[in-house]
This record gives C-alpha cells, sequence and structure tokens, in this order.
C-alpha cells in the first residue's frame, strides 16, 4: 500500500474541522479508499460467484475529481440488505453510508428482509418507486430473488452485491461488482487458530449452518478441509446443524453430551457461537476451545478475557461497505468494474485484537474489551 | 325499622333508544315472597338486572333498607345483600359445584389459602337441603341443566342474603324439585328473607307468593296481594285484556292406524335403556318423568344426537338409521331441544339468522339463499308466535327469556316436520304465549303430524297430551290414555311409583 | 292470534349503523390519505408503487380469505405459511416434469392433502386445531426443508411465471386478479350461500348448529381444507413471483394472515366473519409497510410505527364491542 | 303436597378419573423411556444433559406459567417473546450503570410496564387481546433493535451471571430453581387462591363471572400484566445464561409457550387451566428436541419428527374431549 493520507479517524476529523472553518459546506475532498492499514498484499482464497479470482479491495479509490464529478450528479442508493441485525450488516451499513455521504450521494432507504427472501423482493420493488441510482443489496437466496434485481437492473439501476449475486445475472450487463469477504480465507483462520491451541491434536465438532446460504457453506468447507488436510490428527467427531442464531445452545449441548472428551467446537458465525460459550460454561467445559468467524462484540469480549473463544477469522464488513460504495461511484463514471472484490481475511486472536477491532470497525473497540485487555 | 326491605321508584331504561321499563314501581317486604310477573318481554328480567347491578337504571330510585343506593355493578348489590338467580344461568360449565356455590366467595384458611373441605363439607350440606344428591366436586358441564339450576339456587342460597331474586328458578325442573324449593322459600322467609320470584307458572305463583306486581310492556299495572286476585284476573292484568285459557284438555279424534314414529328397546348411553315406544299419526303423546328419569337422552337419541347404541327407530313402519341429526332430519323428525341457550341458539347471531338454520336447504336454490325468503319467512314467524323483538335483525341475546324460547320453536315449525319432538317447549314462554303454543301443537297433529312432548310443567302436559307414557331410569314404566287421568296427582303418583 | 296484546314490532328495520363495525376501512382509509399526502414526492400513488402493494399482499390476501372461514368456525390454522413454502417446492419440481398444469395440480393438492389431515385430525380425533396445525406447521415445514436439502427450486416456464407471477391481463397484474378472483368468491360464499351460513352457526354455536342439523364436522373439514388449498395456491404465486421454489416462502406468514383477519373483523372466537374486511385487513397492513419502507424508516422504526398503527387502528373502533 | 313423593335427584356420585386429562404426563414418561433407551450409550440420561433439558427449557416453562393464567382467562399474550429481548436488552444496560438490583428492577419493571398497557388496552380499551399483544411484539420487538442499534449489551456483573444464568444452588441450576420456584407458586395462585379461581371463572363465562361480582377487568390485567413481568424474568435468565442483552433473544417463543400451555391441558378458549401440565408441557417439548439433536437428526427430521409427537401425544388424549 501506498496510500498515505487517510489514516486514523480522529486524524480525519480534525482535518475537516479545520476545512470547515475557511469553507462552509464543502468540507477538504481527500481520495476515498478502504482502510490502508489493510494488507495489500494479502492472497485471497475465496473465488468468485463465476469462478473468477478475486480482485483485492485495496486497489480500489476514487479521486478528488471523481468525487467531485460523482457529487453533481446528486444521486441516491438504497440499501437492501437480507438481514439488518447483526454487527457484520451494522458495520457494512456503516461504511456504506458514511462513505456515500463522502460522494455527496443521499441514502433513501436501508431496508432489511429479515432473511426472507419475498420480503426482499417486496423490499427492492417497494424501494424502486423513488428510483434509486445505486442499490446495494446482499441477495437472502440467489434464486427467488434473481428476476426482481433483474427488473431493477433494466430499469437503469446500478447494483452492487454484497457475498454472493443472483443467478444468471451477469456482470456489466446487470451488476457492477459483487465485494466479499475472503470467506474462504477465514474459514482456514479459524482452523489454523483452533489447530494450533490443540497442538494439532484433538476431537472436535462443527456447528454448521443447516442452510443453503453461500457464504456459510464456504467457510465450513475451507475449515473442515484445512482440518482435515493440514491435522491428521485432529478429527472432527461431531456435525450439529443450526437454522438460526438462537440454535447455537443446544445443538452445543447436545454434542457436549455425546460427546463428552472434546476438545474443541467450531461456530460458523459468532452469534450461535455464542451459545457454544454458553453451553460449555454450563457443561463445566472451561478448557474447550472455540473458534468461529465475524468478530461480533461479544466474542471479541469473549476473546480479550481470555474465555473459550481463542481467535477466529474476521471478515471487514465496515471496508467491505467502503468498497461497495466505491465500485458504485466507478458506475455512475461509467469507470470499469472488476466482477469480483475481495478484502483480505484477517485472523483475531487476544494478542491483537484491539488493532483488529479498529481495521473492522474503523473505531477504537469497546472499553470492555480494552479493559480486559489491560487487566491480562 | 319499616318492614319495607327494598322500594324501586320511577325505574326507567331502554336499549337502543327502545324504551323497555318506563317509570317502574316495585316494593318488597321484609319476610314476604313477591311475585313479579308479565309477559315476555314486560321488564322483569331487566328491572331485577337493575338491582343487582348487571344493568345500569337510565333514571329512578332504589331504596334498600331506608338508605338509597347506587347499583352500578354486581359488587354493589352483594354488598347490599341481594342476591339472583338468573335466568340465564350464571354457572361457569369449567368449574365444579363447590367451585360455583363459593364463586367470589370463597372459605379460607387461616393461612389464606383456599378450604376446600369446608366448601366441601358446606355444599354438601347445601344440596342436602335441595335434596340433591350429586357430588361436589363434579364438573357443571358434565351435569344436564336441572343439576345447572339447583346450582344456580345453591350458589343464591349460599350468600345468606337478605333479598333474594329467583328469576324462573323451576323453569327446568321437575315436580319434584320444585316442591323441595317450595319448602326451602318457606324456611328462609322465615328467617326474614324477602323473596321476589318470577315464574310463568300460575299455580306456582299462587302456591308461594304473598304479593303479586305485574308489568305489561315496561309499565307498572298492579300490586295486589296474591289472596286477593283471581287466575282470571291476574292473566288479565298480564295480558291486557280477558281471555280463556287452553289449558282446559279437548279430547281430540286421530285414527289409531298409522304408526308414524316407533322405537323397540332402544338403548342410548345410560342414560336410555330400552324404550318402545309409539305414536300415531295425529297424535300428540306425552312424555312425564322425573329430572334424570332418561326423557332428554331418549329425545336426543331419536334425533341423532346422542349415538344410538342398539334398537331400532322405525318412521312410517321404515326403519331408519340415524346416525346424526341429519338423518332424523331426512325422516322428517324435528327436535325442539331443551335448553334454548346451550342447544337451541347461536345467541351473537339474528332472529332471522337462527330461523333459518335447520331450513337453509329451503330457503335456498342450489346453494344460494333467496334472501326475501328468509326474510319473509322469519317475518311470519315472529308474527305468528308473537316474538317481542325490534325487528328480525336483532341479535337473539338481547331478546327476553320466553322470546328467545318462541325463537327455537320457530326454527323447527319453518322445516314443517312430520314428527316433532318438544322438549319442555315452553320453558320460560309466558301464559299467553303458552295457550297459543298449545294451540299450535294441537294445529299441528290436526294436520296429521305426529307429536311429542316432553314437559315437568304437569298442567301443561295434561293439556296437550292424547296420551302419556312415564319413564324412570330410561324405561318407560307406564302408559296412560289421557281419558284415564283424573288429575295431576293421578299424573304425579305414575311418575312417582313403579 | 292477539297480536296486539303482547306489542310484536316486527319492523323490518335494520340494527343501527355503528361505523365501529367498518374500522378497518377507515383505519385504510386513514393510512392511505396520510400516505398520499406526505409521500406524495416520493411516489407513493404510482400506479407501480400501488401495483406493487396490490401484488405484495396478495399471498397473505388470499390465504387470509379461506382463514376467514376456519376463524369463522371457531377454528384456527397455523399451518398456512409452511404449506405454502412446500407447496412451492412441489409446484417447482412438478413443472420440471410434468408443465404447467402439472405444477398447478402439484402446488394445490398439495395444500388441499395437508389441510384434509389438519381437517380430519380436528373433526374426526378431535384434537383442538391449535395444537394440530401447530404441529403440521413444523412438520410441513420440516418436509419442505428436507424435499431438496433446502435448495431452491428454480422455475424456467413461462407460462407458469406469467400466470402466478409478473404477468398481468392488461394493466391488471395477475396477483391482483386472484386476488380479486378468490375474494369475491369467497366473499359471495361467506354472504350469500348455505355454506357461509353453515359456518357462521358452526362458530357461534357449534351444539345449537348441531342441534339444527349442520353437519358441523363437516362444515369444519371444508373449511381446512380450503385453507390449505388457498395455502397451495398462495405457494404458487410465492413461486411465481420469485421464479423459485423455496422453503423459506411463507415463513411467519400465518400471523400476518390471521392479524389480517382478526383486523378485518371476524371474531377469533368464531361466529362472525368477513371477507371483505379480511381484504382490507391484509391492504392495510401492506399499506403500512410499503409507506414506511418509502418513507425511509429503517426495521426497527418500521415496527414501532406499524404495530402503534394497528393498535391505534383498533383502539378507535372497539370501545362498544367486547369481542 | 306429601313430603315422602319428594325423592332425591341423583346425578354420578363422583367424577370419573379420565386418563386422557392427564396425556401431557403419559406422553413425557412415554418420549422420555423411548429415549432413555435408545439414546442411553449417547448420554442422554447423563445427569448433565438432564440439567441442560432443564436449563433449555427454563424460560418457555416460567413464561408459560404465567400465561396459563392469560389463556385461562380466554385471553392470550403474544408479545412475550419480544418482551423477553428487550429485557434482556434493559437489563444489561441497567446492570453497566446501576448493577445487579438495578438490573433486576430494570427487567422485570420493563416486562411489567409492557403487560401493564397490554392489559389496561383489553381490559379498559376493549381490544381483542390478539390484536393488542400482536401489535406489542411487533412494537417491542422494533424497541429492543431502536435502543441499542441492534447491538448486544454484554453482561460482566458476577452476581447477575450467578442469579440468572450459569449458578448453581449446590448441585441445582439456578435456572432449575427459579423454575420450580415460579411453578410451585404458580400453582399454589391457580389452584389455592381465590385469584386462581376468579381467573377460571373469567376464562368459563365472563359474564357470569361478572355476575357473581368478581372484577373480570381487574383478573385480566392482573394476568397480563404478570405474564409480562415474567417474560421480564425470562429475558434476564437469557441475558443471564449468554452473559448478554440482544434483540434476538425469545424470538418464536411465542409460539413455544402456548404450544406448551395447550399441551399442558389448559384450553385455550379459557376456563380451564394447570400450571403444572404447562411446565410439562414445556418440558415435554424441551425432551423432544435435545433427544433429537442427540440422535444426530439434522434440522428438517428434527422437525418432521417433533411435529409428528406432538400432535400423536394429542391425538392419543383427547378422543373424548371437544376442546
Ligand atoms: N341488552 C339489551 N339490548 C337490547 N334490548 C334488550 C336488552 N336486554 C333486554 N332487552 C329487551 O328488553 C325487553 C325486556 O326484556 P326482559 O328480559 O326484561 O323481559 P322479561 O320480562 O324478563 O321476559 P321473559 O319473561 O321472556 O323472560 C325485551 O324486549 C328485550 O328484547
Ligand atoms: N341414575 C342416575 N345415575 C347418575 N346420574 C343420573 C342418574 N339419573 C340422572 N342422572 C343425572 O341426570 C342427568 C339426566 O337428566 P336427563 O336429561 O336424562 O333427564 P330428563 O328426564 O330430561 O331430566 P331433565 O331434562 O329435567 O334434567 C344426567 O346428566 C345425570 O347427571
Ligand atoms: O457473513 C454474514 C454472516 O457473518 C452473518 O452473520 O450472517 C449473514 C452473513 O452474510
Ligand atoms: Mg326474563
Ligand atoms: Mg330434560
Amino acid at each position: 500500500g501506498c496510500n498515505t493520507e487517510s489514516t486514523s479517524s480522529s486524524e480525519e476529523e480534525l482535518s475537516s474541522s479545520n476545512s470547515s472553518e475557511t469553507k462552509t459546506e464543502e468540507t477538504a475532498l481527500e481520495p476515498i479508499t478502504i482502510n490502508a492499514n489493510i494488507d495489500a498484499d494479502a492472497i485471497i482464497q475465496s473465488e468468485g460467484p463465476y469462478g473468477e479470482s478475486a480482485v483485492s479491495a485495496t486497489t480500489l479509490e476514487l479521486t478528488v475529481e471523481d468525487i467531485e464529478k460523482i457529487k453533481e450528479g446528486n444521486y441516491t442508493a438504497a440499501l437492501v440488505m437480507h438481514y439488518a441485525g447483526n454487527d457484520w450488516s451494522n458495520a457494512q451499513i456503516n461504511g456504506l453510508e458514511t462513505t456515500f455521504e463522502k460522494m455527496g450521494i443521499e441514502v433513501i432507504a436501508v431496508t432489511d428482509a429479515q432473511f426472507s427472501a419475498e420480503k426482499q423482493v417486496s423490499d427492492l420493488e417497494t424501494v424502486m418507486a423513488r428510483n434509486p441510482d445505486i442499490i446495494v443489496s446482499i441477495p437472502t437466496d440467489p434464486v427467488s430473488t434473481a428476476s426482481a434485481f433483474k427488473r431493477a437492473a433494466e430499469q437503469g439501476t446500478k447494483l452492487v452485491f454484497m457475498d454472493n449475486v443472483p443467478s444468471n445475472l451477469t456482470h456489466d450487463e446487470h451488476y457492477v461488482s459483487v465485494v466479499s469477504a475472503d470467506n474462504y480465507g477465514n474459514g482456514i483462520a479459524a482452523a489454523e487458530v483452533l489447530a494450533e491451541e490443540l497442538g494439532g491434536e484433538g476431537k472436535i465438532g462443527v456447528v454448521y449452518h443447516d442452510a443453503d446460504f453461500f457464504v456459510t457453506k464456504q467457510r465450513t468447507e475451507a475449515f473442515e478441509a484445512t482440518i482435515q488436510e493440514k491435522y491428521p490428527n485432529i478429527e472432527i467427531v461431531a456435525r450439529g446443524g443450526i437454522s438460526g442464531p438462537d440454535d447455537g445452545l443446544q445443538v452445543a449441548s447436545a454434542m457436549l453430551t455425546t460427546n463428552p472428551d472434546l476438545d474443541g467446537i467450531f461456530g460458523v458465525w459468532d452469534v450461535p457461537t455464542e451459545g457454544i460459550v454458553a453451553a460449555a460454561r454450563a457443561a463445566g467445559r472451561d478448557d474447550l476451545v472455540i473458534t468461529t468467524i465475524d468478530l461480533g462484540a461479544n466474542v471479541a469480549l469473549n476473546i480479550a478475557r481470555g474465555g473459550s473463544i481463542k481467535g477466529l477469522g474476521a471478515q471487514l464488513p465496515y471496508d467491505q461497505g467502503v468498497a461497495e460504495a466505491i465500485l458504485a461511484g466507478y458506475a455512475l463514471l461509467d469507470k470499469e468494474t472488476p466482477s469480483y472484490v475481495a478484502v483480505p481475511a484477517l485472523t483475531v486472536t487476544q494478542d491483537n485484537i484491539l488493532d483488529a477491532w479498529e481495521m473492522v470497525y474503523s473505531t477504537s473497540a469497546p472499553k470492555e474489551v480494552q479493559d480486559a485487555i489491560q487487566n491480562n | 325499622m319499616t318492614k319495607i326491605a327494598l322500594r324501586m321508584s320511577e325505574i326507567s331504561k331502554s336499549f337502543n333508544g327502545i324504551n323497555v321499563l318506563d317509570h317502574v314501581n316495585f316494593e318488597l317486604e321484609k319476610g314476604e315472597v313477591h311475585a313479579l310477573m308479565g309477559g315476555n318481554g314486560a321488564g322483569k328480567s331487566t328491572l331485577m338486572k337493575i338491582l343487582t347491578g348487571v344493568y345500569q337504571k337510565d333514571s329512578g330510585k332504589i331504596v334498600i333498607n331506608d338508605k338509597e343506593i347506587d347499583i352500578e355493578k354486581p359488587q354493589d348489590a352483594q354488598e347490599n345483600g341481594v342476591a339472583m338467580i338468573f335466568q340465564e344461568f350464571s354457572v361457569i360449565p369449567s368449574l365444579t359445584v363447590k367451585q360455583n356455590i363459593f364463586l367470589n366467595r370463597e372459605l379460607k384458611k387461616s393461612n389464606g389459602f383456599l378450604d376446600e373441605k369446608a366448601m366441601y363439607v358446606q355444599t354438601e350440606d347445601l344440596l342436602k337441603q335441595l335434596n340433591v344428591n350429586i357430588s361436589p366436586d363434579m364438573l357443571i358441564e358434565n351435569l344436564s341443566v336441572g343439576f345447572w339450576q339447583m346450582t344456580e339456587i345453591a350458589k343464591a342460597l349460599a350468600q345468606k342474603a337478605s333479598i333474594l331474586i329467583m328469576d324462573e328458578p323451576t323453569a327446568t325442573l321437575s315436580k319434584n324439585e320444585t316442591e323441595t324449593l317450595f319448602k326451602l322459600i318457606e324456611t328462609l322467609k322465615s328467617e326474614g328473607m324477602s323473596i321476589i320470584y318470577i315464574s310463568h307458572r300460575m299455580d306456582e305463583i299462587f302456591q308461594v307468593s304473598d304479593r303479586i306486581t305485574v308489568l305489561r310492556d315496561g309499565k307498572f299495572v298492579i300490586t295486589s296481594p296474591t289472596a286477593h286476585l283471581t287466575m282470571e284476573e291476574l292473566v288479565q292484568h298480564i295480558v291486557g285484556k280477558s281471555m280463556e285459557s287452553s289449558f282446559g284438555w279437548k279430547p281430540r279424534s286421530y285414527s289409531k292406524e298409522e304408526v308414524m314414529l316407533e322405537t323397540k328397546d332402544l338403548h342410548s348411553g345410560s342414560k336410555v335403556n330400552g324404550v318402545d315406544l309409539h305414536v300415531y299419526k295425529g297424535e300428540i303423546l306425552g312424555i312425564a318423568g322425573l329430572m334424570g328419569s332418561g326423557r332428554t337422552e331418549l329425545a336426543q337419541a331419536i334425533f341423532g344426537i346422542d349415538p344410538i347404541t342398539s334398537g331400532e327407530v322405525f318412521v312410517d313402519c321404515q326403519a331408519v338409521r340415524i346416525k346424526q341429526p341429519q338423518d332424523a332430519i331426512r325422516a322428517g323428525i324435528a327436535l325442539v331441544p331443551e335448553d334454548r341457550r346451550v342447544q337451541g341458539l347461536v345467541l351473537t347471531h339474528e332472529v332471522k339468522e337462527n330461523i333459518i338454520y335447520p331450513i337453509l336447504n329451503k330457503v335456498s336454490k342450489s346453494g344460494f339463499i333467496n334472501k326475501k325468503k328468509v326474510d319473509q319467512l322469519s317475518e311470519q314467524f315472529v308474527e305468528k308466535l308473537n316474538i317481542k323483538t325490534d325487528s328480525i335483525y336483532k341479535s337473539t341475546n338481547l331478546l327476553s327469556g320466553g322470546n328467545q324460547q318462541k325463537i327455537v320453536l320457530a326454527k323447527w315449525l319453518a322445516n314443517e316436520p312430520n314428527i316433532l319432538i318438544l322438549d319442555e317447549p315452553t320453558n320460560g314462554v309466558d301464559i299467553g304465549s303458552k295457550s297459543e303454543i298449545i294451540e299450535i301443537i294441537r294445529e299441528l297433529a290436526d294436520q296429521g303430524k305426529a307429536v311429542i312432548v316432553i314437559s315437568s310443567e304437569l298442567a301443561e302436559l295434561l293439556a296437550v297430551s292424547d296420551r302419556i307414557i312415564t319413564l324412570k331410569n330410561g324405561k318407560v314404566t307406564s302408559e296412560l290414555s289421557r281419558e284415564e287421568i283424573k288429575s295431576e296427582e293421578d299424573l304425579e303418583h305414575a311418575i312417582q311409583n313403579h | 292470534m292477539q297480536s296486539k296484546i303482547i306489542n310484536t314490532t316486527t319492523a323490518t328495520k335494520r340494527p343501527a349503523f355503528d361505523w365501529r363495525n367498518y374500522i378497518v376501512y377507515i383505519a385504510f382509509i386513514g393510512v392511505f390519505i396520510t400516505f398520499s399526502i406526505t409521500l406524495y414526492d416520493y411516489g407513493f400513488l404510482s400506479t407501480n408503487n400501488l401495483l406493487n402493494i396490490v401484488r405484495q399482499t396478495a399471498m397473505i390476501s388470499i390465504m387470509a380469505v379461506a382463514v376467514t372461514f376456519v376463524i369463522s368456525t371457531a377454528e384456527i390454522d397455523l399451518s398456512v405459511g409452511s404449506i405454502a413454502a412446500l407447496s412451492s417446492l412441489t409446484a417447482a419440481l412438478a413443472i420440471q416434469s410434468f408443465g404447467t398444469v402439472g405444477g398447478i395440480l402439484a402446488g394445490l393438492g398439495t395444500g388441499a392433502i395437508i389441510g384434509l389431515i389438519n381437517g380430519l385430525l380436528v373433526t374426526k380425533v378431535l384434537i383442538p386445531s391449535f395444537l394440530v396445525t401447530l404441529g403440521m406447521m413444523i412438520i410441513v415445514k420440516g418436509i419442505a426443508m428436507w424435499i431438496t436439502g433446502t435448495a431452491p427450486v428454480p422455475i424456467l416456464n413461462d407460462a407458469f411465471i406469467f400466470l402466478f407471477g409478473s404477468g398481468s391481463l392488461g394493466p391488471i397484474p395477475m396477483l391482483f386478479v386472484w386476488t380479486i378472483l378468490i375474494a369475491v368468491i369467497g366473499h359471495i360464499v361467506l354472504r350469500k350461500t348455505t355454506f357461509g351460513r353453515q359456518t357462521l352457526a358452526t362458530g357461534g354455536n357449534e351444539s345449537a348448529a348441531r342441534f339444527s342439523g349442520i353437519n358441523t364436522a363437516r362444515v369444519k373439514l371444508i373449511a381446512l381444507v380450503s385453507s390449505g388449498m388457498m395455502a397451495g395456491f398462495a405457494g404458487m404465486l410465492y413461486a411465481g413471483r420469485l421464479e423459485a421454489g423455496r422453503f423459506t416462502f411463507g415463513e411467519g406468514a400465518e400471523l400476518s394472515v390471521i392479524a389480517a383477519v382478526i383486523l378485518g373483523g371476524t371474531s377469533l372466537f368464531g361466529g362472525v366473519g368477513t371477507v371483505v374486511g379480511t381484504i382490507f385487513g391484509s391492504i392495510l397492513i401492506g399499506t403500512i409497510n410499503n409507506g414506511l419502507i418509502i418513507m425511509g424508516l429503517d426495521v426497527s422504526q418500521q415496527m414501532m410505527v406499524s404495530g402503534l398503527i394497528i393498535i391505534l387502528a383498533v383502539a378507535f373502533g372497539r370501545k362498544a364491542k367486547k369481542r
């Protein structure tokens, strides 16, 4: 990375407040990129929806001229989410809204389909009543939302996707780009941390997402493949499926009942993993090693306090949001866009949790997390 | 201390702009039994509901024990020593007899918890006084209506009120229970309780009451000592003009050749244990029996409500299989059931809707209802049976008890059955209408229908029947042609003996 | 006889008009006008948006029409959402092998069969419908997840998609055509036919209905079968609209359906039912959701406001009535 | 008249024992024995697993005890799940500023206040409880999402976590202690106190109850407030167990709660209620879920089997009763 300008958020605030003294409205424009601290050379393991290899999000940039040009358009955007009730979504929305604001684009609606494909289609249609120029969305289900997204594309709205693309939609013709975390890479990260904690041997369980859902499948696959290929002495002895975030506790409890000698459990994302932690606690298994994906506030705290969760692979949802906004800008400027953009995986353990938090959310870690690290 | 327990003066009440009580005066002395009389819909129940806080008066004054009081809710009435046996039951079907009797006045132990034992014992005592032998732990919903009524009575008695209102307490009771109740009333009276007694059974009124007040169309007509009135005078006050009673029996002629309905060794549940009966075309057969003798169950078995466990039913000498009411209806049978509120009416529905339920097929063409026909028919029956209602669109739960009963009758008359079974058909019906109904029953028989009348009111049974059978423990115990019965006592003995 | 003695007022007077019985319509008009004014600039009144509302509520409306009958008999059906999900899948699978007609038969048939099982369990085995249909909701959802291992099944049949999804008859979307058709049939059956009266009588007082010779078990059975079949139909509409079958379709729809029915004025205790009210209940809920999204509220705000509107709508109306 | 002809009027002396009223216990024993045999090797009978079942059902059980009262009065409460979610958050937030006691007050208070609003809307504004609590379920969920912007709130207070989460009294988990405590209180109140009687009377026949001088509005109000408060309590248990408040806790719990209540033998139409039955209903559902997961069934199979068991359990029992 050679981007030297944008560093910490406090500096940004400083410069903007300085300039606001001279110019009233127009704050001093800076080019927009994702967080410069992200390793631009990291290898991205995941492949795009059409098997294409990823372009790193670190390469994206909107120049000052670009931004000025976009501002003139008075564009509008809508965020059509599959679910807006977790840290991942919030951070992503936050990244999008912040960046769009810098680009002078008004976010006219943020919808939450609560994992329902039909609600997402309705949301999309409703939002289209206001003719947004840009829609950033994550399809709840690639198959059943496809025709609705296609209609939106045909109306001339620029579509930028997160994680996943509706089936039969093609790059350039229908959508601008898809931005994803390196889910495969994160699965590997979770496996590596777990294996290391176990010293390369033991019996483990996997709590997977029992649904046809692209990213969660990808992670589980990566986790299991890594364990099987790299760690022959670690045996996956139990698999339990969850259908939603609240099932983690029950499934993990049952797993510990049938396999009292379990050494570790992988949880497919942070919220159900909180249930795994509670199950371990109830079973009196403080020694159980748990890893997961996504740096939620509660799992971060658990890691910081030296709890059962030893580490995780984090997505960088805030910067994914920034990348999506930049790509939308590209489209408005008729610039060429890569079809698949990914943000590298990030391995988080107790050692780097404070930095990792800033990287993931572009804010400093919550006080409890900081306190916990200090008390160690 | 005056001897006046209660004075209600100039009480008025209207519902939706329709005047139901119009400056009514009523006075009750201590230790008297005061009968409140009037035709169906005259306003008796409404007046009493005002006294017990179920309804609020529009104007007027209520004085109890020389103190003017405001009664806004049932608690207020209770606190002033007023208890009521409601015409439409106030028992809770899902609770036991004991729980109902002590509802909201539960006995408690010193630790504040319910004293089930004490309540059980007291309930047993009460029931014994009433000569009712049921377990205090029986669920009401598993008992027949007669027992509901007894529970309702026991519940009111247990309140040890100073003013007790009885709104048609004997409507579902047979002679036996009625006598017990009257003895009890004597005792209560002697203990200084004042009782307001509402009934359409004239003989009861003369037997039990000290004074009588008559209402007509919501207006006060007269208050008089019972001894000063003759039956004819009383009827005249009630109906507003002199009227000959149809309670005298007139021999009717019909051919005893064509048997229209016959049962052979009919069994159903534990209550019908081998009933053989037959009814001729054009005949009116009366069925008498004590409460619990199985009359209702017999009727329900024939009509397909209760499953027939063995035996046969013949209609026009053809064996018919009756598994549900539709089968019975197809065979030309109709049943006017005993309990109008539970079995007879969809109370939240309108008058005209209720009237057409059994005849939906007759007022419709290929499934579509002919609205005009429905309106015509219901208007016609409202008129024919003198049903007092603002319109055929009135919800039946807003009608007076007697008028509700008439609608149940109308339902089945409208169906023009060949065989009509009437279980306590005049339950709650006023004296004027009662004779009309008896007249209608006779007309139907004259037209060649077979009619079965079940009634606990022996005078009525004697007035209408051509032949009477008595039932006991689900078996026919005697059969008497009307000519053989010289008096009510004869019939009474037939019922009791055997 | 002496009709003058006991005064019979047999006037053909209609019961007094009580606006409280029409609260769902009033609420709808109120909400609609409010949005029309405040959201005019956001395109709330655009034809397309109005058609959106209709399209988005079609499935709920259609299921709610049938559930109006079920609730009118004092029973309930919680399985409609799951049935819609399963039917979307069976229809999608059948289309692959047997084409449009096969798809339709599979979709409706799935619903009808499950409805029949519900009905038999309620009327013959005498299990409370709440439990039967709750159990069935879980079972059917399980089956829907199981038959394709939670994978969606795409639909590529244009005729099917036209008929049950994106097609329109002139300017009128097929989804609207279906809604109107089902609503009109439902209304006529409930108001004008003997079956409708039998339905209300059964719910109003089952034992009195039985004593009137109404086969109450049959009435309930038919209501539950229809409700299953209409849920199957809704499943086809989900499938047509989203061009796929999927196990999550209709998730939670049972609550929206029941809410629409009750909001419309049908009594949860049976005996009182209105199909027109139901349709307006459904459209009211849909309009509120639509308007709040256009307004740009986030989900939490949407929820707070829409819940409040529902309660307020009824609060204004209910002063007089107990249930 | 001659007193000798007055006979006593007799009905069946004693209410007959009917095993069908005990179906939930029979079903529980059946399911438990089946799992004990088939899943013995998988540790179904291990102390820890049995405690797991108890822990996992604690929240549903506790909410269900209060909802038993609500349903016994012929009303319903659909808002319990949302209340639990919001209370978990208010408790977690209050703990940060005011410690354990503050957390408890906030959790219970949140529930009680929402319950009170429900109760007033039902008894004073006379809106059907189905609509009130449905609307409230949505509103409260919205508030829960809104107050922290859907972010979870961690709980670091050990006393709170001990009391309402992972603590145990000797070998007995606190969650079990709470369940038993609430169940015993609920049982005594329903069976041994005037209020219990009034509750059943109100549900059995509201107007008759009023004629008997029972303040039925007050009874319903108290039932709904308790149900709100117990939902708040359940929210604290979710929070204590998962050491955080979160807006998704208790999602869909209302259906499990109602299912437990009805399965236990309480009538959805009011007038009949049993707290012990409710607890067994809740534990039955929990045991089924636990056993099926241990068996290694996947989610779809779990759903099919557990739905089937619920229906079968009741099917065996209900032959006689209509409702
Ligand atoms: N809540 C109500 N709304 C409207 N009308 C009512 C209501 N209650 C009673 N009425 C009407 O008031 C009149 C008097 O009814 P009430 O029940 O007092 O008569 P009643 O004298 O007790 O008659 P019965 O002998 O038949 O029991 C009837 O016409 C009835 O329809
Ligand atoms: N021998 C008996 N043993 C037990 N219960 C009896 C007996 N006789 C009567 N009963 C009770 O009485 C009820 C039967 O009343 P039924 O309806 O059969 O008689 P009925 O002649 O129609 O009397 P009514 O209608 O006046 O109550 C039953 O429900 C039952 O509770
Ligand atoms: O990646 C996301 C996952 O972490 C979240 O929890 O659920 C939605 C997914 O898209
Ligand atoms: Mg009366
Ligand atoms: Mg009888």
